[in-house]
Formats: structure tokens, C-alpha cells, sequence
């Protein structure tokens, strides 16, 4: 285990400062919060289906894992990523109201 | 029935931003009357009695068949509304800015009476947003409260500020526009701006595409002045960069705009459920990226506005539910989190005002130096976690209820999850700042004798915690009278 | 406005407020006079312009807003060099 | 580079998601029938007011909207002063003044003086007539505050033909919104609905006082009650806000 905790250190070098206790509590709520929003998304349509899909969805995340570093990036106090996401909601938001998903 | 005091809330305060504006450079002045206007606009929202006023004296009149609108009757006027609901915003908001107004006059050698006229302008849009009955008086005092708002920020200085500042003017302008676009839409297909009368227009007309399209704009809108996920970033960056007192108020401000913003949507479009998941889709969103993102700070302040943001969310997870329960929690979590929120901006705000930092690596130790703050700070810290006794149990209680009566269980486990992570970013904040050995020696330094910062800031915090504590063990009469706002929106108004 | 007069008062006043602020060092009695006789010239075109239905500004077909303004920018042109 | 690509690719989507937005927004103006609603009583009963339509439903019907967004310009103006020091967290921050780019030629010189005075009174006319023609506070303040723009721009800011200081600007803005805000106080005074038309009577049954009617009225054809004096207050709080802005961004020039 101490190579895991080498592998963290070393990939949340790049939070800057912050410590590898909180990232990994980041990185465990993280891991739940995409599955269960998958379910509760899919469960309209097929609980089977919904849980199939969150169960490759957990695997195939922690896989990529650590995600936390991935979401820090996106969420800096940046103009550009700020702008970025703000374009892609507006089209969104537009496109669920009117094309009646 | 007409109700005198009702403008007083948002005339008052315009009069004096205006006063405070042109008294700027005399001190002694600016500090009297600023004390003074700060109880009037604590004692007006008390005394005002419930009711509707008409601007102008413009009464409701019978259509007339050239109108083209299927109503019986029209408001010509704009309209306020002030029922218990505004009356707890209103004052909740008076005292959040009664302290920053006590803490920049207690605190400064030089008092800015401009200053000052910004944090009065804001009180009073918010005041105005929160009880317009019309959706152009709605829009027209968003902006102020915007500009206002950055102004605020803009007056600490430093690079932050600015940068802050400025894109919160930009995206500020694209969610105006947005809004402005929608009611536009909204006044161009109905003709009438008036909240109740665009009800009355608007049932069983949700199929129109250019409604729709207006949906979407203030939908847009909604999301930017209650901070929610694209946005987010936005709102946690003016709160880190204001001093941690305005950024108490701004999130008290923001709470209080997203729950008026909210009801008016959902009483115009509260059948549409696309509206409703959207709102819901995009707070659980906040939610859980605020809770993470808080978690990786480095800087104290930074990690409260992100747990504000989050907590913003959990407020729209409740209203986005679109159930009975759930726009009742989500209105009585949006009053008792401002209060929690303000008790831990607050307690920053004493550290950030004595070490003159709040970034972790540089604070530390601070138990044996201010005990008594480290108390209420971790009483704050369970406030927020949703701990019992206190208000924000209840509320969070009912939330996660709300969702489970609503038929989403998911999202009840993810509120827990967002909570849990809260409370431990909070703890970290805690542990970093009071407990950990001080490795740099930085101490709290002395404070000047005209400051009478400590005893403002203490009585403060106390008034809070009895709030706190006192609306934990009587939820009923909030929740209560929250419950019957969610029956009106449902139901009619 | 209270009556007639009201308007005129005003511009009066107003003048006298933009007046007081206007300093003197690009004026001489040739300005003044350009000016006066701009003045008429423009204000004979404008004729009764706001179109006030008050007796007063039916027979007189000239602006009588703008002379008062100009009156009082010159009045209080005046109050400040003294 | 492959953080440029990726920008480069975050561009093209956000542009597509632009796109989305954007002609849901375009259909949606291209095909929608105006109702006229309430517009069509305001304008039925507007002319009993004043004739000047614009004016009446600027300043009677939804006047307090029309002081919500003259405090728009009010925060805004204030808003640019503290970005330029004035009022900022510890004391304010000196402004500069600085002299004109390019010095002026004589014609300039010569004709600027004199048109500050015509462009002024002009102004005044324009906000005195607000309703009965086309015009109003709005428009008088701006056409005054071109003269000052116009004797800024010739003379540059420290010899210009008004010797007006910031601090006398602020000054005429607050009074101008005070104007505003306390003809407002006079109709909840009298009638206890805030910006109440006191001189218009279109609601007699209010039970206003007689001498607070007369107050107001003037014999006409038309009575406009507070209107004009509610544009003179526009005007001035327009005419500052400009000037101050032109004031705070002149001096800010150098820096």
C-alpha cells in the first residue's frame, strides 16, 4: 500500500498544497456521486439497465481514478473554463426545454 | 389592502445610499448615520403590516375586449407583496448587513461612506426582488443588486477583487440579458408583466415554444444570481475575494434571490416538469462539486465560498423536487443556512481581520489565543452538518424526506454524501486553523483602541447561535408557514 | 407646473445652476453677443416648441423655455464673476 | 500544444452549443404575435395625463420602475468611482488630471464656448417639454452632458468651461435621485401609494388634499402633476452620472 499512497502524492501534487487525506475523501465521493446520478437518471427508463451501466460506469472510473484532480482542474477561477461551461448549459438548458427530452 | 411601510424597505435604503454617498470624507457623520439608517431598516420590516402595495395607486381594472387577454382582471400598477415569507428574508437580510455595516464602521480609521451606499443599494434590491409582484421591477433591481454587489468587492482593492469583480460583471450581463430576453418574450405573447396575472395567462398555455423559450432564458437567469453549477465558480471566486463579512452577506443576498427567483418560476411555470429537472439535475450538481471542491482548498475563505455554493445547492435540490415537501425544506433551508453560513463568514472574518491571512499553511494554533472562538466556530460547523439540535437538522432532515417522498431515493443518499463532505471540509478547515501546531508564529495581533471589532463581532455571533439554536428546537412556525407558501405556488396564488 | 410662469422659472433656475458653474476665460463681449444672436435666430425657428397650449405662448410664437434658459445661464454667468 | 489543441476543441463545442442557444432564441422572435395587453389601456387612458405617451408610462404608470433603472446608472457611476479610488477600503485614491491628446485648433477653440451655451439651454427645453413632446429627462441630461463632453474634449479636463469638481457632481446626482425619490415620499404622504401622480387626479376618489392638488396642476388642457418635476430630477441625476463618468475616466487616462 505505500506505492498507492506514492501514486497519490504524485498525482495530487498538481492541487498544489492540498492534502492527500482530503483529496482522497474527495476521490470516494466522487466515485459514488457518478454511479448513483446515473441511476437515478436511467431508473425511469430500466432498473437493470441502471444498474448495469452504473456498475461499468464504477469500473470504468476507477480505473481512471484519481478523477479529483481532473474535476479541481475544471472548476479553477479561470475566464475560459468558466465561459466554456456557461455556453455548453445554455445550449443545453434551451435544448431540454424545447426538444422535449 | 394597502400597506404603507412596504416601499419604506426599498425607498429607505435608496435615500440612504444616496445620503452616505454625499456625506463620503466626513467621518463622524457617516458613522452616525450609518448606525441610525441601519436600525431603521432593521425596525421597518417588524412594523410593516402584511399586505399588497400599488405603485402609483394604479388599481386593478376589468379587460377589456381590445386587450386580447382571456383574464377578467388586470393589475395596471406594479405590485409588491409582503407576507411572513418576505418579512423573514427581509429581516434576516437587514441583520446579516446590520453587521457588516457594525463591523466596517467599528473597525476602519476612515469609514467609506461609499462603501456604505453600495451595501444599502444591495439591501435594498434584494428587499425589492424578494417582495415584487412584477417581473420587470423583479429584473430592473437584479441589476442593481448586481452591479452593487461587485462594487463591493471591487472597494477591498487588489488584484482578486477586480478580476473577481469583472467576471462577475460579464457573466452578470449574460444572465441579464437572458432574463430581460425571457420577460420580453413573456410581456410580447401575454402583454401583462404583473407575476399573478402571467399565472393566470399561463395555465394550460405550457405548449407554446415561445414560452418555452422564455422558461429556458430565466431558467439561465436563475442560475447565475443563485450561483449554481456553471456559475459556481463565479460565485465562490466574489466570496473568497470579498472581506469574509460582505461575503456573509452576499451569500445571505444570494440564498434569499435564488428562493424569490425561484418561486416566481415556479408559480409562472411550476407544471413544467422539464423546468423543474433542470433545476434539480443542475443543484445536485452544485452540490456535490461544491462539497469537493471545498474539500481541496487551501485558503479559508475559499473554502467557505465553496461550501456556500454547495449549500446553494442543497437549497435547490429542495425546491427542484417541485413536491410540497420538498419547495418548503428546500425555502426553510435557504433561511436557516444563511444564518449558518453568516456565523462561519463571520468567524473568519475575526481571524482574517487580526492575522491578516486565512490560507492554511500560514494559521495554526489559534485555540490557545481565541478559545471562545474556536467554540462557536465548531458550533458553527455543526450547524451547517446538519447536527441536532440545530435549525439546519431540520431542514436537511426534510430535505432528504422530501426526496424520498418524491420517489427519488438516489438523491437523499446523495444529499447525505454532500453533507457528509461538508462536514468534513469544514473540520479540516478547523483542525488547520485552531489546532494544528503554528510552525510560521503567526498570532493574532492586537487591535487598534477605536476598534470595537471583538464586542460587535461577539454579540453577533451569540445573537446567531440563539437563532440557530432557537429555530432548531421550534422548527413548526417556519416550516409552517414555508409548507403554506409551497401549497400557494402549487395551488394558486 | 404650478402656472405659466412655472416653466419659465425653471429654465430660469436651472439656467442660473449650469450658469453659476461656467467659467469666464473663453468669453467677450463678441461671444456674447454670437451667442444672443444665435440665441434668437434659434429660438424664433424653434417657436413655440413644446407646444405649451397656455395663452402666453400662443401669441408669442417663440420659445420662451429656451430664452429663460439662456437668460438665466448669462444671469448666472454674472452672480459668479461678481 | 496539446493544450492548445484541446482549447481548440473546447472552442468548436462550446461554439455548437452557442449555436443551439441561439437559434432556439432567433426562432422564437421570428414567430410570436404581439399582444398589446395593458399597453392598450395605458395607452387609452395615458393621454388624459400628459400627451408625450412615452413620458406617461415612463414616469406615471411605471414610474417606479423608471427609478429602478435610474439607480442602475446611479450604482453604475458610483461602481466606476470606486474602481478609480474613490471610497475604496482605506482611504481614497487621488485622481490625476491630464491634458488633451491633441491640442485643439482655434475654430475649435473659438466655437465650442458658445455652443456649450446654446447645446445647454437646448437641454433645458428638452427636459422641461419631457411631456408633451418627444423628450424627457433622459434625453435633456444626455444633451447637456454632450456639452460637457464637447468643452472636456476642446479645452481638456482642467480648463473646460464648467468648473465642475467630482465632488460637485456627486452632489447634483444625489439631489437629482433625492428630487426623484422624495416627489415619490409626497404621494405615500398624501394618498399612501409611493410616487402617487398628485397633481393628475386620475383617481379622484383618493381624497388627495385640495392645496396638494394645486400644488401640482397647472391650468391645461392636459395635467401632467409631478411628471415634469420627476424629469427634472431624471435630468439631473443623468446629466452627473455622465459627467462623472467622463470626469473619473479622463483623470484615469495617465495613470
Amino acid at each position: 500500500m505505500d506505492n498507492l499512497y506514492d501514486y497519490l502524492h504524485e498525482k495530487f501534487k498538481a492541487l498544489g498544497g492540498t492534502q492527500i487525506g482530503s483529496g482522497l475523501s474527495a476521490e470516494f465521493i466522487l466515485l459514488a456521486f457518478f454511479p448513483l446520478v446515473l441511476i437515478a437518471l436511467l431508473r425511469g427508463v430500466n432498473d437493470t439497465i441502471a444498474i448495469v451501466l452504473a456498475l461499468l460506469f464504477i469500473v470504468a472510473v476507477v480505473f481512471s481514478a484519481p478523477f479529483v484532480v481532473k474535476v479541481s482542474k475544471e472548476n479553477t477561477d479561470h475566464y475560459n473554463i468558466a465561459a466554456f461551461y456557461v455556453a455548453i448549459v445554455m445550449g443545453i438548458v434551451m435544448f431540454i426545454m424545447l426538444g422535449g427530452i | 389592502m394597502n400597506s404603507e411601510l412596504i416601499p419604506l424597505m426599498v425607498i429607505f435604503p435608496l435615500i440612504s445610499a444616496i445620503l452616505l454617498n454625499l456625506m463620503h470624507g466626513k467621518d463622524k457623520v457617516v458613522r452616525a448615520y450609518g448606525i441610525l439608517a441601519m436600525l431603521v431598516v432593521l425596525v421597518v420590516p417588524i412594523f410593516a403590516s402584511y399586505g399588497n402595495h400599488l405603485f402609483g395607486a394604479h388599481p386593478v381594472v376589468d379587460t377589456l375586449p381590445q386587450l386580447k387577454i382571456s383574464l377578467s382582471e388586470v393589475n395596471l400598477a406594479i405590485e409588491y407583496n409582503f407576507a411572513f415569507l418576505q418579512k423573514a428574508l427581509v429581516f434576516l437580510l437587514a441583520a446579516i448587513a446590520t453587521f457588516a455595516v457594525l463591523s466596517h464602521i467599528s473597525n476602519e480609521k476612515k469609514v467609506s461612506g461609499v462603501y456604505l451606499s453600495m451595501i444599502m443599494l444591495s439591501i435594498a434590491a434584494v428587499s425589492a426582488v424578494v417582495m415584487a409582484n412584477d417581473i420587470f421591477n423583479m429584473f430592473v433591481f437584479l441589476e442593481i443588486m448586481t452591479i452593487a454587489q461587485a462594487a463591493i468587492v471591487i472597494a477591498v482593492g487588489g488584484v482578486s477583487g477586480y478580476k473577481a469583480a469583472f467576471k462577475y460583471l460579464v457573466f452578470g450581463g449574460v444572465a441579464g440579458a437572458s432574463i430581460l430576453l425571457g420577460i420580453a418574450l413573456l410581456l410580447g405573447t401575454f402583454g401583462v408583466l404583473n407575476i399573478s396575472d402571467l399565472h393566470n395567462s399561463l395555465s394550460g398555455n405550457m405548449t407554446n415554444p415561445i414560452v418555452l423559450t422564455a422558461v429556458g432564458l430565466i431558467v439561465i437567469g436563475w442560475l447565475f444570481e443563485s450561483g449554481l453549477f456553471p456559475f459556481h465558480t463565479i460565485k465562490s471566486n466574489m466570496y473568497s475575494a470579498a472581506k469574509p463579512d460582505i461575503a456573509a452577506l452576499l451569500q445571505t443576498q444570494t440564498k434569499i434571490v435564488l428562493v424569490a427567483l425561484a418561486i416566481v418560476l415556479l408559480r409562472l411555470f411550476g407544471g413544467y416538469s422539464n423546468m423543474t429537472a433542470v433545476m434539480l439535475g443542475l443543484s445536485v450538481g452544485t452540490l456535490i462539486i461544491g462539497s469537493v471542491m471545498a474539500l481541496l482548498q487551501t485558503d479559508f475563505r475559499r473554502l467557505l465560498a465553496f461550501t456556500a455554493v454547495s449549500q446553494a445547492g442543497l437549497v435547490g435540490i429542495g425546491i427542484g423536487l417541485g413536491t410540497r415537501l420538498g419547495i418548503a425544506a428546500g425555502i426553510f433551508h435557504a433561511i436557516n443556512d444563511a444564518i449558518a453560513m453568516s456565523l462561519l463568514f463571520i468567524t473568519v472574518y475575526f481571524i482574517y481581520e487580526r492575522a491578516k491571512t486565512t490560507e492554511f499553511k500560514r494559521l495554526g494554533g489559534l485555540l490557545v489565543q481565541a478559545p471562545k472562538l474556536a467554540f462557536i466556530q465548531i458550533i458553527g460547523i455543526l450547524i451547517v452538518s446538519g447536527v441536532p439540535p440545530f435549525n439546519a437538522y431540520q431542514s436537511e432532515f426534510r430535505i432528504i424526506d422530501a426526496t424520498i417522498q418524491a420517489g427519488h431515493p438516489e438523491l437523499g443518499v446523495l444529499v447525505i454524501l454532500g453533507t457528509i463532505l461538508t462536514f468534513v471540509a469544514l473540520m479540516k478547515g478547523f483542525y488547520l486553523t485552531f489546532l494544528k501546531e503554528n510552525t510560521t508564529k503567526i498570532a493574532l495581533g492586537k487591535v487598534h483602541i477605536y476598534n470595537g471589532l471583538p464586542t460587535v463581532t461577539y454579540v453577533t455571533l451569540i445573537i446567531l447561535v440563539i437563532a440557530c439554536v432557537g429555530i432548531g428546537l421550534f422548527p413548526m412556525p417556519f416550516y409552517d408557514r414555508a409548507y403554506s407558501v409551497a401549497l400557494k405556488i402549487l395551488v394558486g396564488w | 407646473m404650478i402656472n405659466p410662469v412655472g416653466t419659465i422659472v425653471i429654465a430660469l433656475i436651472l439656467g442660473i445652476v449650469f450658469g453659476m458653474s461656467i467659467r469666464g476665460e473663453y468669453f467677450n463681449k463678441k461671444t456674447y453677443a454670437t451667442i444672443f444672436g444665435f440665441a434668437l435666430f434659434i429660438d424664433i425657428f424653434m417657436g413655440s416648441f413644446p407646444y405649451y397650449t397656455w395663452d402666453i405662448f400662443v401669441e408669442l410664437p417663440v420659445s420662451g423655455i429656451f430664452l429663460a434658459a439662456m437668460v438665466g445661464l448669462f444671469t448666472g454667468k454674472a452672480f459668479r464673476e461678481r | 500544444m496539446k493544450f492548445q489543441q484541446s482549447q481548440e476543441m473546447r472552442n468548436l463545442i462550446a461554439a455548437i452549443f452557442v449555436g443551439i442557444f441561439s437559434y432556439f432564441i432567433i426562432k422564437a422572435l421570428t414567430d410570436f404575435d404581439i399582444v398589446p395587453g395593458v399597453s392598450y389601456i395605458y395607452n387609452l387612458r395615458g393621454p388624459l395625463i400628459a400627451p408625450n405617451m412615452i413620458t406617461v408610462i415612463l414616469f406615471d404608470w411605471r414610474g417606479y420602475d423608471t427609478l429602478g433603472e435610474a439607480f442602475i446608472l446611479i450604482t453604475a457611476v458610483l461602481t466606476t468611482g470606486i474602481l478609480f479610488g474613490r471610497g475604496v477600503l482605506g482611504g481614497d485614491v487621488s485622481e490625476k488630471d491630464s491634458t488633451p491628446i491633441r491640442p485643439s485648433t482655434i475654430v475649435q477653440k473659438v466655437f465650442a464656448a458658445p455652443l456649450v451655451f446654446i447645446i445647454v439651454a437646448f437641454g433645458v427645453v428638452i427636459t422641461l417639454g419631457g411631456h408633451i413632446t418627444p423628450g424627457g429627462g433622459f434625453q435633456g441630461g444626455s444633451v447637456i452632458a454632450t456639452a460637457f463632453f464637447l468643452s472636456v474634449v476642446v479645452y481638456g479636463f482642467k480648463k473646460n468651461v464648467f468648473n465642475l469638481s467630482h465632488n460637485s457632481l456627486e452632489t447634483l446626482e444625489g439631489v437629482g435621485a433625492l428630487i426623484y425619490l422624495c416627489l415619490g415620499l409626497v404621494g405615500l404622504g398624501l394618498s399612501g401609494y409611493y410616487l402617487y401622480n398628485v397633481g393628475a387626479d386620475l383617481y379622484p376618489y383618493l381624497g388627495v388634499g385640495d392645496t396638494a392638488t394645486r400644488l401640482f396642476s397647472y391650468p391645461d388642457s392636459t395635467n401632467a402633476g409631478i411628471i415634469p418635476y420627476l424629469n427634472i430630477g431624471i435630468a439631473l441625476k443623468v446629466l452627473s452620472g455622465f459627467c462623472t463618468i467622463i470626469t473619473v475616466l479622463w483623470g484615469a487616462e495617465k495613470k
